[in-house]
């Protein structure tokens, strides 16, 4: 166009192509609704495609590769050393993003969901204003704010694109193997991005602010984990803060403040993974009804809907657990509500799901959040050394947790530790969501010799009578 | 029956005064008052701030569209400085700068691309058309004007604009032809911005050069370094005087490059690669310019940064001025306004329904 | 049973925070997520959100405390819980566990849920139940919580929900009552029979009963309940009036006023009330008393576009028949552009309603609540009326006759008084004379 | 059938006719490497290659005349200009020549040609972007004047304009090129040129529009039958010339009353014609002097001033009061 302001009615208008975004889109779509979904970049995909969970999870996967390979020393099979070849890795990478982010286009389009790439801001509660696109306006019935958030950084520090401080994003990039590479954060995304470029070689030092690693896990089930990287990480410095940071050429001048021997180091690279914030800031909320909390996330109904009952917000910028399979299920209920349906964002259990090694995952109530809420719980643990499969596969360190309503028997929630437990913590899920007892698990048959038959074992444990261990004395 | 060379009394020349970095070539330096230069300065550093501002503007949706001038600013403001109050300035549509240099206000334009009507009108009376979008349709007036100067016997003479895709219409070539029949006094700058929307200079003419187009109508005709402001002027200067002077028109090729989208509703990533802008972008006007003047000593960087602020002033000033207006709202029942000298029946009668449509209305929304 | 409320972690390391403010006081009923207490940190003011739905038992802070992560605060009596989880600490840990707040079992807010004496929402945590089933209930706009489970250890299946959806209907009952302070009356509930689907029969359109359509008709559903009403209708001979309002109109309109025959039925009205003060009353069911108004505000019923308003006009005893015509004319006009007071509505002791313009005959009209009686006129036609002559000599002759009804509560008056009452608006109108002389 | 803008419905008409026909030829300012600066050509450059979606140089009055002599030639050009505020530079060819050829050789050389550009006010332009001059093309004999009024019609008409042996002037209404979308079936469909359509039947009013300007005008018919209970019956012209009579005129006959609504200028707009046509043919059904609701006889104000020019909502159904209350 070269002259004046197109306006465009949509029915639904999608703000954010990520995981929640294209699922709201989809499903609305699917419903029958008339869909316009608008996003900065070209296809949908957003932070958990092109920046987050899938380039993450592909070098996790070679991070895996190359520790089995080293593994398998102990067992007769030796491999030589692995060829890193950064050039081939980013661009197996590329392919990965490309092709599920191609499908997404080809979904669209067979939905009928008109893909806009732009950038939208709200210019009341009906309309809102496009940048950088064909179309200068978008009337809407009804608006699905879908924009995700961005990884926080430490005040006075910007990340960009050539700095040696980073970002996730920047860190999944791949610009260089750094011989020192510091993470500052405690959480998942500091650990999984420290398993990736520990296995690739870097010497990574873990700098944590608080007294301890990936606190939304019960401690015994992370530590195995911390065990492995106390091994696979050069220093681990808990109650750290950074107090100074200084990029030079040639590195990160850091001095820590904290229990640190050394408080003046230099790093090739530093990673802040300390967080992410939401994306609700200059997006015109302000000319709607919307209302955001004072940490910048949007406040929503279980319905999804704001305060502006013509907008609904979902995925991280709507706060609560910044997770793409909680922003696919918040995204599907918004469009639901839309086309009319009495749907809402009512779970039982949000699964979380850590891609290091070992793995950790857990689901529902975890032990600490019993303790805080002093309700009275039963927990059994099941060691995997008694596991054969685990045995098979020598990851003996691993172990399946229940969490147990005494009175009840139901099930509250379920925490693993260990190989592929990433596939394991969905039978937890739905057992929770489904309101199961403990002996509908241990009832249910699993397959032998699998990892899974420590989920089954762990409840005939609460019900005395596992097979793999001898039975617990004085337990009614 | 002889078949031999014809020798057309004109050739077509290339000039440049500072190359990219803004070094100077001695012996083309023009002698310009110091006075002169430094106006010039202010005036491309006003037109490329201001342009920058509108952009902000219109991104913020506080106007309409309107067409950038950055990088531009030589290749206008070079000529335009020849110009005498009581010379004619006849626009295309991208000569912002020009027309500030001319004596146009920053609100009339912010007005006026704010979508009022008041843009258009101006205090005191300036020997200026306003821009003409239509493209190429300005030349023909400017030739008539030039034409009526020399009725009238004055050494006034005409200066109009137009861009490489200008070359391509009709009008260019009747308004050179009449020029050339005539000996009109008016000299037309081309700004040979390289492109026309998303048409390439390359896909506009087959020529190689637009100042060559002259040559069909035994008209003097130059290209210059649009980018080197020192270039302009000299050909500006050349063409004045042979104006002036009797000697009739000349057409002036500025090379010059539009850093910017066509328009702001315009996209220019579908058809041209920022690597090109890049190259373009290392031929700034502006800082050549700066550096020249430098080096000769009649500017420094603290200089430049307090221009800078007091520019800053003077636009926002503009801005805050503008808005007001048009914050004040309008009344549409101006628009029956100027149609004619004075209304006919039929356009008071008009005139009369649009006031009670607009009462009704009122009434409506505030019941 | 009490539950603690334990100041929560505020994240970013803090620890600790002062208590600005306690936005709650004991016995205080709260709902999860109303704001209780302001505690400001080195970081920011935070505004801390009740976790839990029940009443405050005992507030353990006051303003100025300095209060550690993990202190108890305040503890709530049967308190539905939620788990308090907060926006910061997910930031910093996005692999947090579920913020469980609003999965708490709600009902829809549009689904009407049925209310029951006999079933309280069973305390702490999710009800358990399959996602399938929850949606169920949401769909039948079922509270999980209110339903008694079938399942193993209180699992609510999806049976369940669909009998207690059955049950309900009989239970839902939604007369104006409600609406109603019960001081005011004791609504005798009779359970309203669901409606049947009409669209068996044919297409239908729905139309929602929305503002003054919804007031009148719980106003009116109200009164014709309540009120034992009682008619007197009668025929007025307008003739007098008429001739004299037509010569004093055009003042009048000088004056910007419309000289209607309401302002002269106001007028006498007004007289009548004050001299048979038991119509200028209400009654207080509940003191068994009659309470008397010494004001006589009398509202004029207008006919919008929106539906019936009534405004009210003020000491209309003490205003002259100028005044009123200006007054009433205004009062109508704004009335009818919806630009009327709410003030401008309240505090009549008696209504008038005038459907005569619109051609209207005989009409009952229901009594404005909770005032005890309504003068309703007709349209005047011209009719042959039957003049005693004397020693049995008649003649009939052509009057223009005005139809009048008056309906009282026959809690405070009775038949007799309204006949009273009648002859002195009667005489008043029949002869502007009287009319004149009368007004005090 | 895809859900489509008038600008995705009107490329999908190029498209297919393109590969349908390679006589097909789209010329003109930015249509090919650009795809038009409405997006109307995106697309076929790539798919057709430069012969076929030719990026002209800037001269109205050279397109239009060069697609002249490709249509002598036998090829079926459609041109593009850029706004028909600019159309004017390519006026005397469409006067002189496109629209007389066929007269002039007396049936022995032809015009096929399409001339798209678009039109109207409504979208913040500048000047000379957001004029609605239809009636200057629909007064020359030997031009058909085409305007449609959403997606499915645009692309349908369009195809038919291709297809159509004279020069057909195909005015694309700005304020709707994107506004909304509406099933577009993927075979291709025609749609006769020259044939009106009522969209809304009613019988108290009878509403005759056409492009942009259907929208207000339903919208109108609408508040008419929700506010007052009027059944208007809407009637779009859909082509301009030949104007189709008979459907309104049937129409006038039932209702008894009419009004027009454009927003080109009122003094010798499209409405004088269709008022005449009235008067010439169902003046004795007439219980009513017929309104007309458009643009008034100035030059469209800057867009500060746009909106109380063009005919709105409530313009219309004022007018529609005055005529239903006499």
């Amino acid at each position: 166009m070269v002259m004046g302001e197109l306006t465009q009615e949509s029915e639904v208008l999608v703000i954010g192509g990520g995981p929640g975004g294209y699922a709201a889109a989809f499903r609305a779509a699917d419903l029958g609704l008339e869909v316009t979904l608008v996003d900065m970049q070209e296809r949908p995909g957003g932070e958990c495609l092109f920046r987050g969970c899938i380039p993450s999870k592909t070098l996790l996967y070679l991070a895996e590769l190359i520790r089995d390979a080293d593994r398998a020393q102990s067992m007769g099979i030796t491999f030589g050393h692995p060829q890193i070849d950064l050039g081939t890795i980013r661009k197996w990478k590329q392919h990965v993003i490309d092709s599920l982010a191609d499908g997404l286009v080809t979904l669209s389009k067979k939905r009928g969901v008109q893909l806009i790439q732009g950038r939208v801001a709200f210019e009341g509660s009906d309309r809102a204003r496009l940048y950088d696109a064909d179309i200068s306006h978008i009337k809407f019935r009804h608006a699905i704010l879908a924009t995700g958030s961005h990884p926080s950084s430490l005040k006075g520090v910007v990340f960009n694109e050539e700095g040696r401080v980073m970002d996730s994003a920047r860190a999944l990039e791949l610009a260089d193997i750094p011989e020192t590479l510091l993470i500052y954060g405690g959480g998942y995304i500091a650990l999984e991005m420290g398993t990736v470029y520990a296995a690739l070689g870097s010497h990574v030092t873990l700098a944590v602010r608080s007294d301890r690693l990936l606190r939304g896990a019960d401690p015994d089930l992370a530590a195995p984990l911390i065990r492995r990287i106390e091994k696979t990480f050069d220093t681990i410095y808990y109650n750290t803060k950074i107090a100074t940071l200084n990029e030079t050429k040639t590195g990160v001048d850091v001095t820590f403040d904290g229990e640190v021997e050394k408080p003046f180091q230099t790093f090739d690279r530093m990673l802040i993974a300390i967080g992410r914030t939401p994306n609700s800031k200059n997006i015109g909320l302000e000319t709607t009804r919307v209302k955001v909390n004072e940490r910048g996330f949007v406040e929503v109904n279980e319905q999804q809907r704001t305060s502006d009952e013509r907008i609904y917000a979902i995925g991280d910028v709507a706060g609560g657990p910044l997770l793409a399979h909680k922003a696919f299920r918040e995204g599907k209920v918004a469009a639901e509500v839309i086309a009319g349906e009495p749907s809402a964002f009512d779970f039982r259990a949000i699964p979380s799901v850590v891609y290091t090694d070992p793995q950790v995952a857990w689901c529902g109530l975890t032990e600490e959040q019993a303790q805080k809420q002093n309700r009275s719980i039963q927990v059994e643990r099941y060691p995997w050394k008694f596991s054969g499969r685990a045995t098979t596969m020598d990851t003996l360190e691993g172990m399946t947790k229940m969490i147990i309503d005494p009175d009840t028997k139901r099930i509250l929630g379920l925490g693993i530790t260990g190989r592929n437990t990433e596939g394991m913590i969905s039978e937890g899920v739905l057992a929770i969501e489904m309101g199961a007892l403990a002996q509908d698990m241990a009832l249910t048959i699993h397959p032998h010799p699998t990892l899974s038959e420590t989920v089954g074992e762990v409840a005939d444990i609460f019900l005395g009578g596992a097979t793999h261990i001898l039975p617990k004395q004085n337990k009614k | 029956m002889p078949r031999k060379k014809i020798n057309l009394p004109y050739n077509v020349e290339y000039l440049s005064v500072l190359d990219e970095k803004g070094t100077l070539d001695e012996k083309l330096e023009p002698d310009i008052p110091e006075e002169i230069l430094l106006n010039l300065h202010r005036a491309m550093l006003l037109g490329r701030r201001f342009d920058e501002r509108l952009l902000s503007l219109q991104r913020q949706g506080r106007i309409g569209t309107f067409a950038p001038v950055t990088g531009q600013e030589a290749a206008q403001l070079g000529a335009a400085v020849v110009l005498r109050p009581t010379d004619w300035f006849v626009p295309s549509f991208r000569e912002t700068a020009a027309e500030l240099w001319r004596g146009r206000t920053m609100e009339s334009v912010i007005l006026a691309f704010g979508g009022f009507s008041e843009g258009a009108r101006s205090e005191k009376k300036l020997n200026n058309l306003p821009v003409s979008i239509p493209v190429a349709s300005q030349i023909l007036h400017a030739v008539g004007i030039a034409w009526a100067i020399k009725y009238r016997q004055t050494d006034d003479l005409v200066m109009t604009f137009l861009g490489d895709g200008g070359t391509s219409e009709g009008d260019f070539h009747e308004g050179m032809n009449f020029a050339g029949v005539y000996q009109a006094p008016v000299i037309f700058v081309c700004q040979n911005n390289q492109w026309a929307i998303s048409v390439p200079r390359s896909k506009q003419t087959h020529s190689k050069t637009l100042a060559q187009k002259s040559l069909a109508y035994d008209i003097p005709g130059i290209q210059v370094d649009g980018n080197d402001v020192l270039a302009v002027y000299v050909a500006a200067h050349e063409a004045a005087q042979r104006a002036r002077t009797g000697n009739g028109p000349t057409l002036i090729e500025c090379v010059t490059y539009r850093m910017m989208m066509h328009t702001t509703a315009d996209d220019p990533k579908r058809y041209r690669t920022e690597k090109e802008v890049e190259t373009w972008r290392k031929r700034d006007p502006l800082s050549r310019f700066q550096k020249y003047l430098m080096d000769k000593g009649l500017l420094s960087d603290d200089q430049i940064e307090a221009l800078a602020e007091e520019i800053k002033t003077e636009i926002q000033a503009a801005v805050d001025h503008a808005e007001d207006q048009m914050k004040g709202g309008v009344d549409p029942l101006d628009m029956f306004e100027h149609t004619y000298a004075e209304l006919s029946q039929n356009l008071i009668d008009q005139k009369e329904e649009l006031k009670k449509e607009i009462v009704a209305m009122k009434e409506k929304n505030d019941g | 049973m009490a539950r603690a409320f334990k100041l929560p972690d505020l994240g970013e390391g803090i620890h600790e925070g002062e208590v600005l403010a306690v936005l709650v006081s004991v016995g205080h009923k709260v709902k999860e997520g109303d704001l209780i207490l302001e505690v400001e940190t080195d970081k920011a003011a935070v505004e801390i959100p009740s976790p839990y739905t029940g009443s405050v038992k005992e507030i353990l802070v006051k303003p100025g405390d300095t209060v550690k992560v993990g202190d108890v605060l305040m503890t709530f009596s049967n308190g539905v819980e939620a788990e308090p989880v907060e926006a910061e600490r997910r930031m910093e840990k996005p692999a947090e566990a579920p913020d469980e707040k609003r999965a708490v079992e709600k009902p829809p807010e549009k689904a009407k849920q049925p209310v029951s004496e006999t079933r309280t929402p069973t305390a702490g945590g999710p009800v358990p139940a399959s996602p399938s089933t929850r949606r169920l209930a949401r769909e039948l706009g079922v509270d999980l919580r209110l339903i008694t489970a079938s399942g193993p250890a209180g699992l609510v299946t999806a049976e369940d929900v669909r009998a207690f959806a059955e049950e309900g209907k009989q239970a839902l009952a939604l007369p104006v009552a409600p609406e109603v302070k019960p001081s005011e009356v004791k609504p005798i509930s009779i359970p309203v029979p669901s409606l049947p689907d009409f669209t068996r029969w044919g297409p239908v359109e729905r139309i929602p009963v929305r503002s003054i359509r919804k007031a009148t008709a719980k106003q009116m559903a109200l009164a014709w309940s309540q009120i034992p009403h009682v008619h007197n209708q009668n025929m007025v001979d307008m003739t007098k009036l008429e001739a004299f309002r037509q010569k004093h109109k055009p003042e009048i309109e000088g004056k910007g006023g419309k000289l209607s025959i309401t302002v002269f039925a106001l007028k006498a009205v007004a007289t009548a009330l004050k001299t048979y003060p038991r119509f200028n009353a209400s009654l207080n069911t509940e003191t068994g008393e009659i309470i008397i108004k010494h004001y006589f505000h009398i509202g004029v019923a207008v006919n919008t576009e929106d539906g019936l308003i009534v405004p009210v006009i003020r000491d209309v005893d003490r205003k002259s028949i100028t005044e009123l015509a200006v007054e009433l004319n205004d009062l109508v006009q704004r009335t009818r552009m919806r630009k009327a007071t709410v003030e401008e509505m309240q505090g009549g002791t008696f209504t008038i309603t005038n459907v005569g313009p619109m051609g209207g005959g005989f009409f009952a009209p229901i009594i404005n609540y909770p005032e005890v009686a309504i003068l309703g006129m007709g349209s005047s036609s011209m009719q042959p009326v039957v003049l005693d002559k004397g020693e049995k000599r008649h003649e009939i002759v052509p009057r223009l006759m005005m139809p009048i009804v008056l309906c009282i509560d026959h809690r405070v008056l009775d038949g007799a008084d309204a006949i009273r009452f009648m002859k002195v608006i009667i005489d008043a109108l029949e002869d502007p004379d009287e009319l004149l002389m009368t007004m005090i | 059938m895809a859900k489509m803008t008038m600008v995705q419905a009107l490329n999908l008409a190029l498209r297919q006719e393109m590969e349908n026909d390679d006589r097909v030829i789209v010329l003109g300012e930015d249509v090919g490497v650009d795809g038009g600066v409405f997006r109307v050509t995106d697309g076929l450059i790539e798919q057709f290659g430069d012969q076929r979606a030719l990026d002209t140089p800037l001269a109205e009055s050279g397109i239009v005349g060069m697609s002249i002599g490709m249509a002598v030639y036998g090829l079926l050009p459609v041109c593009e200009i850029q706004f028909s505020g600019f159309s004017y530079l390519n006026f005397h060819q469409l006067e002189s020549h496109a629209a007389r050829l066929r007269w002039r050789t007396q049936g022995q050389i032809t015009v096929p040609m399409v001339l798209r550009t678009p039109y109207g006010g409504g979208v913040r332009a500048l000047e000379h972007h957001s004029e609605s001059r239809e009636v200057f093309y629909a007064h020359i004999p030997g031009l058909k004047m085409v305007i449609p009024s959403g997606p499915r019609n645009a692309r349908a008409l369009l195809v038919s304009a291709i297809r159509d042996p004279d020069p057909v002037i195909f005015f694309e209404g700005k304020a709707i090129y994107r506004a909304f979308r509406e099933e577009v079936p993927e075979e291709a469909e025609t749609m006769p040129i020259g044939k009106a359509k009522i969209v809304r039947e009613g019988k108290d009013l009878t509403m005759i529009s056409y492009g942009a300007m259907m929208r207000p005008t339903l919208d109108a018919a609408l508040e008419l039958k929700e506010k007052d209970g009027v059944e208007a019956e809407v009637i779009d012209l859909l082509t301009i010339s030949p104007l189709d009579d008979t459907v309104f005129v049937e129409s006038v006959t039932k209702t008894g009353r009419a009004m027009v609504i454009h927003e080109a200028p009122r003094s010798f707009g499209p409405g004088a014609e269709i008022v005449s046509r009235l008067m010439e043919k169902a003046f004795y059904y007439l219980e009513a002097p017929i309104a007309r609701v458009t643009g008034f006889d100035v030059t469209i104000p800057l867009f500060s001033r746009e909106n109380a020019y063009l005919p709105g909502v409530h313009r219309i159904t004022a007018a529609a009061r005055k005529t239903l209350s006499t």
